[in-house]
């Protein structure tokens, strides 16, 4: 339990540092004056033409997901790659078989077509 | 429960979805200040683009039908107001054309040196933001600086940095200084130096490279039935340069190539202007070998150019032409004419009409860059929304002059 | 150099061609404006004359009230000015109309955006200054003023000190500082004597 | 701290308008050794807002560039959005269509801000006095310092900055009269003698030919040593 004393002091100090900046952003811009003009969203100076509440095409969200999901499987990658020679065979195998389970689904997202860009 | 992921060969379904409305409005560092582009996305692509100028419409045209021909020339200085020199010397050609005057070889020869000067400063202006634009601050800084060595010498001639209006009716307002070889001897390798420098930095860099390399192209033909003159056309590979194709001023008596592009892209708009730096620095040091050292800077015609201050406080006839001058206003005879000549960006043109009084009727500028820019969003529709940046920099829309 | 050209349009418009002139070496052609369209995709197309660059359009008011300049009585008040430039042949020609009555009624030509895309902001900036509307341009609207803006800024009848501002001005109470010019800077304060008084000046904005 | 109460001054709706003074203190003067603080932490580090329209944009780009370096006065932080930056930089002719662009980005700036109309056209309209131009920025926001000259040169520029700078430190808000800074004579000399010594610009175009340059400089040191 000793070990982990020193990670629990930096979010100690995170919390106090980020409660600090937040409290005194309250305390000294308490009186902020809201006029319609000031709230509008700042596009160059022009009357900004609606782009909040646009139906945006599924595809972008699509993308988006699957980078998400790809990415985190990258991350585990990292760690095997640093311990690649202590883990020794058995590591590498399990490796594949996860890498192996990536390509599938991969290969299942491409044939529906999930990765099409110009429909 | 049916499968969720029927296979649907009979069109796919397609959830309804809008384009998204975007403003690169008026005020954007990209957009110097004036242009705002209502910009229809899908994604990263544009679909659609409608440029809208007049932020800077100032009235140009209104204003010259107040005062007299002479006080037009603080109005045409700010029109393309990064080389002022161009524009004033483009003015005084018209309203001589309309009078009928030629002015002396010596003030031919300082309106070309003064001139070509200006044209260098614009070109410097124009890459310096280009390169700062897509990220090059350093290359920003030292054109700027070279930029301050022209503006030293031209300061040091006209008494103005940047709004000289240094041009009159049938002349200059001051014979050139005693020092002007010197300075110019010891400015322009200066100039070419840092502009090397410069180049070393930005044409070996693959991002630079990258980002203009086939961005907006426009074939020849097309730039011709836009409209286009000056750098831009030239890069597109149409060999049209006035100072070539119609020689004013004493153009035709020296030797300097004209720089012409090949694909019309982004990148060959930037090397044509940087092209046009070293043809300005042959220009204006052969024309400083041929400019006499003395004889008049103005032309001897009473009825336009001012008396010397010393006549006008002893002679009556010059202070009463002086007056008449000043008052009145220089009688330009009736009629109408349009002169062009190359300016920093294309032809800059005057369209003049006159009714025999000292007030002009009808002053119209062409301004070169109305024309350019009314092509950019047929070189932006389709591409990235990041291509917008290199593609309006290497127009070099200049508020004062497309809104005139 | 250009009379060929002048010539040319003459033998094949006749009587469209209303007058041609060469003052101060500009070759000037005065059209009909019902022939203006026909006139210039001739203009373009022709492979003698091939007119491919279109250098500039302007909008020139002659209203009666200020007797301007133009010498042969013509019917139209306001001017339109097309120049044209050809890259190949190297020579250059200026087409003029006079369009519209005494109060721009009927001020209307034919669009050339087909002809040459140039015009297309061009014609749009001679709606925009001069009022001259044309007939198939793609989007005529404003070009250099804002679309809130009544009236056209170069047609003599406008007066060249009445603003439109689209945000109301801060009063001297509010700044708590004079901000309004201090009189007597009047209109014309500093213009020469010899400028033609505007007989429609009445009231400056 | 005195209680910094925006005014809703020039907002759409019209409301009631105060004038732009602190309730605190109506002289201007930091009363507090906080407000002095205060005012000396907000006047070395003001982010600009560069709203650029005209040709004072060459003169501004000048005042960027190496020679007239607007660092040494901590100003040249350019910010692109009003919601990080406490200066608006108002530079070239403001026309009626580009009125309510600068109404709008002035609303959204973060106050405490400033304002510095740099040019004639900004301050006044300049020589453009028709149908399409603004008659001067203080007509639709409240102005703090303005620089004349068409453009100004650089050096006015920097002069108005430090015009500013004083009246910041001074926590004046009275947009009535900026009180020159107050050079006396001993501190020109001073003054004057570090503009000699940072160079002539012709120094820039160093290696003139020596007939020619030298004579004039060594007329110059002379004349006014």
């Amino acid at each position: 339990m000793a070990i982990y004393g020193p990670v629990f002091l930096i979010l100690l100090a995170a919390a106090a540092v980020s409660a600090s900046f937040w409290t005194a952003a309250t305390i000294l811009g308490r009186n902020r004056v809201h006029t319609p003009d000031k709230d509008a969203p700042f596009e160059c100076g022009s009357e900004s033409t609606g782009a909040r509440d646009v139906k945006l095409s599924v595809k972008f969200y699509m993308t988006a997901i699957l980078f998400v999901v790809f990415d985190v499987e990258a991350v585990f990658i990292y760690p095997w790659a640093v311990h690649f020679r202590t883990l020794g065979w058995y590591g590498l195998g399990e490796m594949f078989a996860f890498l192996g389970v990536i390509i599938v689904a991969l290969m299942y997202v491409w044939k529906k077509g999930a990765l099409e860009w110009e429909t | 429960m049916e499968p969720l992921d029927l296979s649907h060969e009979n069109g796919e379904l397609e959830l309804p979805s809008e384009p998204m409305h975007l403003n690169m409005g008026p005020s954007h560092p990209a957009m110097h200040g004036t242009v705002r582009i209502v910009l229809e996305l899908s994604g990263e692509i544009i679909t659609k683009s409608d440029v809208q100028i007049g932020y800077l419409h100032r009235g140009f045209e209104k204003m010259c039908e107040r005062g007299t021909w002479a006080q037009v020339f603080p109005y045409v200085d700010r029109l393309n107001y990064v080389s002022p020199m161009l524009n004033n010397v483009g003015y005084a050609l018209a309203v001589e054309k309309l009078c009928g005057l030629s002015v002396p070889d010596r003030c031919q020869w300082y309106r070309m040196i003064l001139g070509e000067l200006a044209r260098i400063s614009d070109h410097l202006t124009c890459t310096g933001a280009m390169a700062m634009e897509l990220g090059a601050f350093t290359p920003f800084l030292w054109f700027v600086k070279a930029r301050e060595m022209v503006w030293d010498i031209l300061e040091e001639e006209t008494g103005a940095r940047l709004t000289h209006s240094f041009g009159r009716i049938g002349g200059m307002a001051f014979p050139p200084s005693r020092d002007l070889r010197a300075l110019c001897s010891s400015a322009l390798p200066r100039i070419l130096e840092i502009v090397e420098e410069g180049e070393k930095m930005l044409l070996k860099n693959r991002i630079f490279l990258d980002r203009l390399e086939g961005v907006g192209p426009i074939s020849g033909a097309d730039a011709v039935s836009l409209g286009w003159t000056g750098p831009c056309l030239r890069a597109s590979g149409i060999d049209y340069d006035i100072r070539k194709a119609h020689p004013y001023l004493k153009y035709d008596e020296i030797d300097f190539e004209v720089p012409i592009g090949t694909s019309g892209d982004t990148l060959d708009r930037f090397l044509v202007r940087l092209g046009e730096i070293r043809q300005s620095k042959r220009i204006i040091e052969q024309s400083l070998e041929r400019m006499p050292s003395d004889g008049p800077i103005c032309c001897d015609d009473p009825r336009v150019v001012l008396p010397s201050k010393d006549d006008v406080y002893t002679t009556i006839e010059a202070t009463i032409q002086h007056f008449k001058l000043i008052m009145e206003g220089a009688k330009v005879p009736k009629g109408e004419v349009y002169s062009y000549t190359e300016a920093g960006n294309g032809e800059l043109g005057f369209y003049l009409v006159s009714d025999g009084t000292g007030t002009p009727y009808r002053v119209r500028v062409r301004p070169p860059c109305f024309q350019v820019v009314g092509g950019l969003s047929r070189l932006i529709d389709g591409r990235l929304l990041s291509d917008i940046v290199p593609t309006f920099g290497s127009l070099n829309m200049i508020g004062g002059e497309c809104d005139h | 150099m250009s009379q060929m050209v002048l010539e040319r349009l003459r033998e094949r418009f006749g009587a469209a061609i209303l007058e041609t002139h060469s003052d101060f070496g500009d070759d000037t052609a005065i059209v009909d404006p019902s022939a203006w369209r026909e006139i210039a995709t001739y203009l373009c197309n022709d492979p003698a004359l091939e007119f491919n660059l279109p250098v500039d359009l302007c909008g020139v008011d002659y209203p009666d009230s200020w007797n301007g300049p133009s010498s042969t009585a013509r019917t139209g008040r306001m001017e339109v000015v097309l120049h044209l430039y050809s890259i190949g042949k190297r020579h250059r020609i200026r087409m003029k109309t006079r369009v519209g009555g005494e109060a721009m009624e009927g001020a209307e030509l034919d669009s050339l955006t087909d002809v040459w895309p140039g015009l297309n902001w061009l014609e749009r900036e001679v709606f925009d200054m001069s009022g001259v509307t044309f007939r198939g341009h793609p989007d005529l609207r404003r070009i250099l003023m804002y679309p809130e803006f009544e009236g056209h800024p170069l047609q003599r009848t406008y007066p060249a000190g009445k603003t439109q501002p689209l945000v109301p001005y801060r009063t001297e109470a509010s700044a708590g500082m004079p901000i309004d010019k201090l009189e007597p800077f009047g209109e014309f304060e500093g213009m020469p004597f010899g400028r033609r008084p505007d007989p429609t000046a009445a009231g400056v904005g | 701290m005195g209680d910094v109460k925006e005014p809703l001054l020039g907002s759409r709706d019209e409301q009631p308008r105060r004038s732009l003074t602190i309730d605190g203190n109506e002289q201007g003067f930091a009363t507090s050794r906080v407000d002095a603080m205060l005012g000396w932490a907000r006047k070395y580090s003001l982010f600009m807002y560069p709203f650029i329209t005209a040709c004072c944009g060459m003169e501004f780009m000048a005042l960027q560039s190496p020679r007239f370096d607007l660092a040494r006065f901590g100003a040249e932080a350019p910010r692109f959005s009003p919601r990080q930056s406490d200066l608006l930089w108002v530079v070239g002719t403001i026309s009626q269509r580009q009125a309510p662009v600068l109404h709008r980005i002035f609303e959204q700036m973060m106050s405490p801000k400033w304002v510095l109309a740099f040019g004639t056209c900004a301050s006044s309209g300049g020589f453009y006095d028709n149908y399409t131009t603004l008659p001067g920025v203080d007509k639709i926001v409240p102005v703090d310092v303005y620089v004349p000259g068409c453009p100004p040169r650089p050096e006015a520029v920097l002069d108005g900055l430090l015009l500013l700078q004083d009246k910041i430190s001074r926590g004046g808000r009275d947009p009535r009269v900026v009180r020159p800074r107050n050079d006396p004579p001993s501190k020109v000399a001073e003054l004057v003698s570090l503009r000699r010594s940072s160079g002539d610009p012709r120094d820039l175009l160093s290696h003139l030919a020596p007939g020619v340059a030298g004579r004039s400089q060594t007329e110059k040191k002379s004349g006014d040593a």
